[in-house]
């Protein structure tokens, strides 16, 4: 003992689904330092605007990540909605919300149940992808995707749902939110859970901010900041208080996740009963010529979608600049100096979606 | 409300400086975009609060390099090496340097022409 | 009667997917789809697995490991390419970084369409996996049985 | 005599059997206890022979050797133990056949189980101590090491040796490998090192290394009937019940790590164990 091995971690590993290759300096079971590779999934899908009209590629921009694919699809539509100065109807900026608010919520299902097996705890991981399915029904019932939705369209959404849909959707969202708030007792409470995350992977307020962290690892570390509190979609009519902890460690990260859970399940009821009557698409006329930031809030933080086009059908620029993304160099900083026990945990923690980052 | 934003035009001499000043007013970097034209426009972000402002500047096709903002913000090392490995723009005294390995692709530099490009671009899609 | 169909043993990657494929391969797994009602365990270790699911086109990148893992499967072995990715490189294909689906890498037995493969789906492409891995292990017999 | 050889024979043959009944039941509850249906009972048998049929490849020569090692030591622990033989003896062939398995694991190049090994290891020191005041205890309330001997007494051990019960339940989840102490190697491969010590092995091995735990689990079940040999009715039900809060016990906790799994044991072992080894030690000096 006491010599340092390296132990690769990663691409194909069990705790982590994805493709991302870490190069682990082990000393005895502490991590001394960690090297990142990626490239693994690189797909290059920017460069598809090039080939892909512009309606086109709103399908493409679902594809960049197939967890929270939804969002990136609505955020795509936005952003050129904005450069096109399209005004979407009121009905379809709800149900955009809806549909976001069901992507959080089945997205950090996904990662609770992704975490528990990290640590070992099976039988939690069954429980958190029981309820999981749950939302996916929703889901499917509205948009008739499970995973991607292809819902998105440059001017509203490609279908209406009816009103009883809706209610009746809200029904089970809120048995599903009843199921869970027992889920969340033991992420709170449990003691192995409490010895496998308190003080696991800190992160302190300041370096979170400077190193770029976002979503709930930001909000894990103390920052009060949600990129839903701009009022994109129907937001603005919505009360968003951000969720804070600031324990700074693995525990405040997966709280704030599972508060957000309950949040996404209460704005669901409350989208579900306040929708407006009205249309749900406006077609677009002419080209996009111009650029925009879009900055939209995802389940695993704040996400930019850059659009620039030139007056032609093809944009010029497509670029997206995701949650995972800017939470790598936070992640490198946590993994210095843990242990190797840990090394999964704390990768989870930052709720990594390699295809996202990678595109 | 949804932030105005703010685009500011600079030269790329000038860009450490700006950065440093972001940095010292406690401004977070959200994001590096780069743009291929008949120039590449680097497009840095930054956000404090409710603001979102960027810096802009360009660079020449041929050869392009820029400073590395990574003293200021280490986080950027993840842009810039990206940048470098899509576009091929050499930033100066990136503190972790990838050295063309971050994103393996079997095109090299796959993003410093444009098919797209009004003037001057070969469409051959 | 081989007990190679009682008990297949899987080991999934993420090629390079969108993610969508991989979390239904996941969901498979768990209490609504419940494939361990069929013996199957995902390993996680190819070297105890059975059958490989890939997901998602292969790259540059991608490409050694994706071989690497294969090889490190013993025999009799079955590769099961999952969603429209893998099979053909779907959505991506025009992607300069796309080499094509995952026959383009290693020989590939199954294929499972969909974009995302739905588990019902993904069960069905394991139960035909099942199949041709009791062909292989009499192919196997055969051979060894000659020798 | 010939008894003694009938039951470690039995032993020997049955063993397997029952623990591979024993692994499929243990299967189907956790799956229930996990909203599931699961696998068919005999899902183990299954398991093992289409590994028998596998392929074996990785491993090296020196690693079947091990492996094989590994089995042989451990029905010799076990035999010893049904036959009726000094628990000393037991305890030192078990600990063996677990260091053949650690051997094995450090024959293979692979960063994994090596680490797998030494979490083994440090979970053999784990667990070691509370085996040898099991031996002790037993020794101490029946005046021999002997199996025969100490099954044959009228008291049962229970009565005096209930810290020392609790600290070897506590230990089975070790030896059982099963969470909080899945460390070196668990069940379901969801962990930073991928199988651990059992990464490197596949095919005939593999089925070896599986077959050699369903011999360790009975063996392991027997001691437990040991505290109540008197009532054999109560000790199989004592035994079920003990395996169930296993299985419960697996099901409701995380994965620890091996600090915690050292210092929880060694805890233990000091408090519940040693405490009652002077208890007793002392209550039985003064009335024999």
């Amino acid at each position: 003992m006491g010599e340092r091995t390296v132990i690769p971690f990663g691409p194909q590993h069990p705790v982590l689904p994805e493709p991302i290759h870490i190069d682990l300096v082990v000393e005895d079971e502490h991590v001394v330092e960690a090297i990142p590779s990626f490239g693994f999934i690189h797909r290059g899908l920017e460069k598809l605007v090039e080939k892909k009209d512009f309606h086109e590629f709103t399908y493409v921009a679902e594809r960049v990540c197939g967890i929270c694919s939804y969002i990136h699809g609505m955020g795509y539509c936005q952003a050129v909605e904005t450069v096109m100065n399209i005004q979407i109807p009121p009905r379809a900026k709800w149900l955009r919300t809806f549909w976001c608010e069901l992507s959080r919520a089945h997205s950090h299902l996904l990662w609770a149940g992704l975490l528990a097996d990290a640590f070992g705890f099976e039988n939690l991981f069954m429980q958190c992808w029981r309820i999981r399915e749950t939302v996916l029904d929703v889901i499917e019932e509205t948009t008739g995707g499970r995973v991607i939705f292809g819902s998105a369209k440059i001017g509203g959404v490609r279908r209406d749902v009816d009103n009883d849909t809706l209610k009746r959707c809200a029904v089970k969202i809120a048995s599903a939110a009843a199921e869970f708030e027992e889920l969340k007792k033991v992420f709170r409470d449990d003691y192995s859970v409490k010895q496998r995350l308190c003080g696991i992977g800190m992160l302190s307020r300041d370096d979170a901010w400077t190193l770029g962290a976002v979503g709930p690892t930001l909000r894990g570390s103390g920052v009060r900041t949600d990129t839903r509190l701009e009022g994109y979609a129907a937001y603005n009519e919505l009360k968003i208080e951000p969720i804070v902890e600031t324990a700074c460690d693995s525990y405040a990260r997966c709280m704030v996740r599972m508060h957000e859970v309950t949040q996404s399940f209460d704005l669901i009821q409350e989208i579900a009963a306040r929708t407006p009557e009205g249309p749900v698409f406006e077609k677009p006329s002419g080209y996009p010529n111009g650029e925009y930031f879009a900055r939209l809030e995802q389940p695993r933080g704040e996400v930019i979608y850059y659009v620039k086009g030139n007056g032609t059908k093809n944009l010029s620029r497509f670029r997206v600049r995701t949650p995972t993304f800017a939470n790598i160099p936070p992640l490198l900083h946590m993994l210095q100096g843990c242990e190797l026990a840990d090394v999964g945990l704390i990768v989870l923690t930052i709720d990594p979606c390699i295809s996202c980052a990678e595109r | 409300m949804i932030p105005e934003q703010v685009i500011h035009d600079i030269e790329p001499a000038a860009l450490r400086e700006r950065t440093a000043a972001y940095r010292r007013d406690g401004w977070r970097l959200v994001q590096i975009c780069s743009t291929t034209l008949d120039v590449f426009e680097l497009s840095y972000s930054f956000t404090r609060d409710d603001r979102f402002e960027h810096l802009r500047l360009r660079l020449p096709l041929e050869g392009a390099q820029v400073d590395s903002i990574t003293e200021e913000y280490f986080g950027a090392f993840a842009y810039e090496n990206e940048i470098h490995d899509l576009f091929g723009i050499r930033f100066d005294g990136l503190k972790l340097d990838y050295l063309g390995n971050f994103f393996k692709t079997s095109v090299s530099k796959p993003f410093a022409t444009s098919m797209c490009v009004v003037t001057g671009g070969k469409n051959n899609g | 009667m081989s007990f190679l169909k009682r008990s297949p043993w899987i080991v999934h990657y993420d090629g390079a997917s969108c993610n969508g494929c991989d979390i239904e391969v996941l969901a498979c797994l768990t209490p609504r789809y419940d494939v361990e009602r069929f013996g199957v365990v995902n390993t996680g270790n190819p070297k105890h697995a059975d059958i490989l699911l890939i997901t998602g086109y292969i790259n540059e990148q991608s490409q050694p490991v994706v071989k690497a893992i294969y090889e490190q499967m013993p025999e009799p072995r079955v590769v099961v390419a999952v969603g429209i990715c893998a099979t053909s490189g779907g959505i991506f294909r025009e992607c300069y970084n796309t080499k094509g689906g995952v026959d383009s890498t290693i020989p590939v037995d199954v294929y499972v369409p969909g974009c995302a493969a739905r588990p019902e789906s993904i069960i069905d492409g394991v139960v035909k996996a099942i199949a041709v891995l009791e062909e292989k292990h009499l192919a196997m017999k055969k051979a060894r049985a000659a020798s | 005599m010939t008894r003694n050889f009938l039951a470690g024979f039995a032993y020997l043959l049955l063993a397997p059997v029952i623990g591979a009944l024993l692994a499929g039941v243990d299967r189907r509850i956790t799956a229930r206890m996990q909203g599931r249906r699961g696998p068919p009972i005999l899902q183990p048998v299954y398991d093992l022979l289409k590994l028998m049929h596998k392929e074996s490849i990785g491993a090296r020569r020196t690693g079947h050797f091990f492996v094989l090692g590994h089995l042989v030591f451990m029905m010799a622990a076990g035999f010893e133990f049904f036959f009726g033989g000094d628990l000393l003896i037991v305890i030192f062939a078990f600990a063996l056949s677990s260091i053949f398995l650690v051997l094995g694991a450090y024959a293979a190049h692979s960063p994994f189980s090596h680490i797998g090994a030494e979490r083994e290891l440090l979970q053999m020191m784990a667990a070691e101590p509370i085996l040898l005041l099991t031996a002790m205890g037993f020794y101490i309330a029946n005046g021999s090491f002997r199996v025969e001997e100490i099954s044959a007494s009228p008291v049962p051990a229970l009565l005096w040796l209930p810290g020392i019960f609790a600290a070897l339940a506590f230990i089975l989840t070790i030896k059982l490998r099963k969470s909080p102490f899945d460390l070196a190697t668990s069940h379901h491969a969801h962990q930073e090192i991928v199988k651990g010590l059992t990464t490197e092995f596949s095919g005939l091995s593999l089925a070896i290394i599986e077959v050699t735990h369903w011999y360790e689990t009975i063996m392991l079940l027997g001691i437990f009937y040991l505290f109540l040999a008197p009532y054999p009715a109560a000790a199989v039900l004592l035994v079920a019940v003990v395996y169930l809060l296993e299985i419960l016990l697996d099901n409701t906790s995380a994965r620890m790590k091996w600090q915690w799994a050292m210092k929880s044991s060694w805890t233990t072992a000091s408090l519940l164990g040693a405490i009652n080894l002077i208890v007793v030690y002392y209550w039985l000096g003064v009335q024999p």
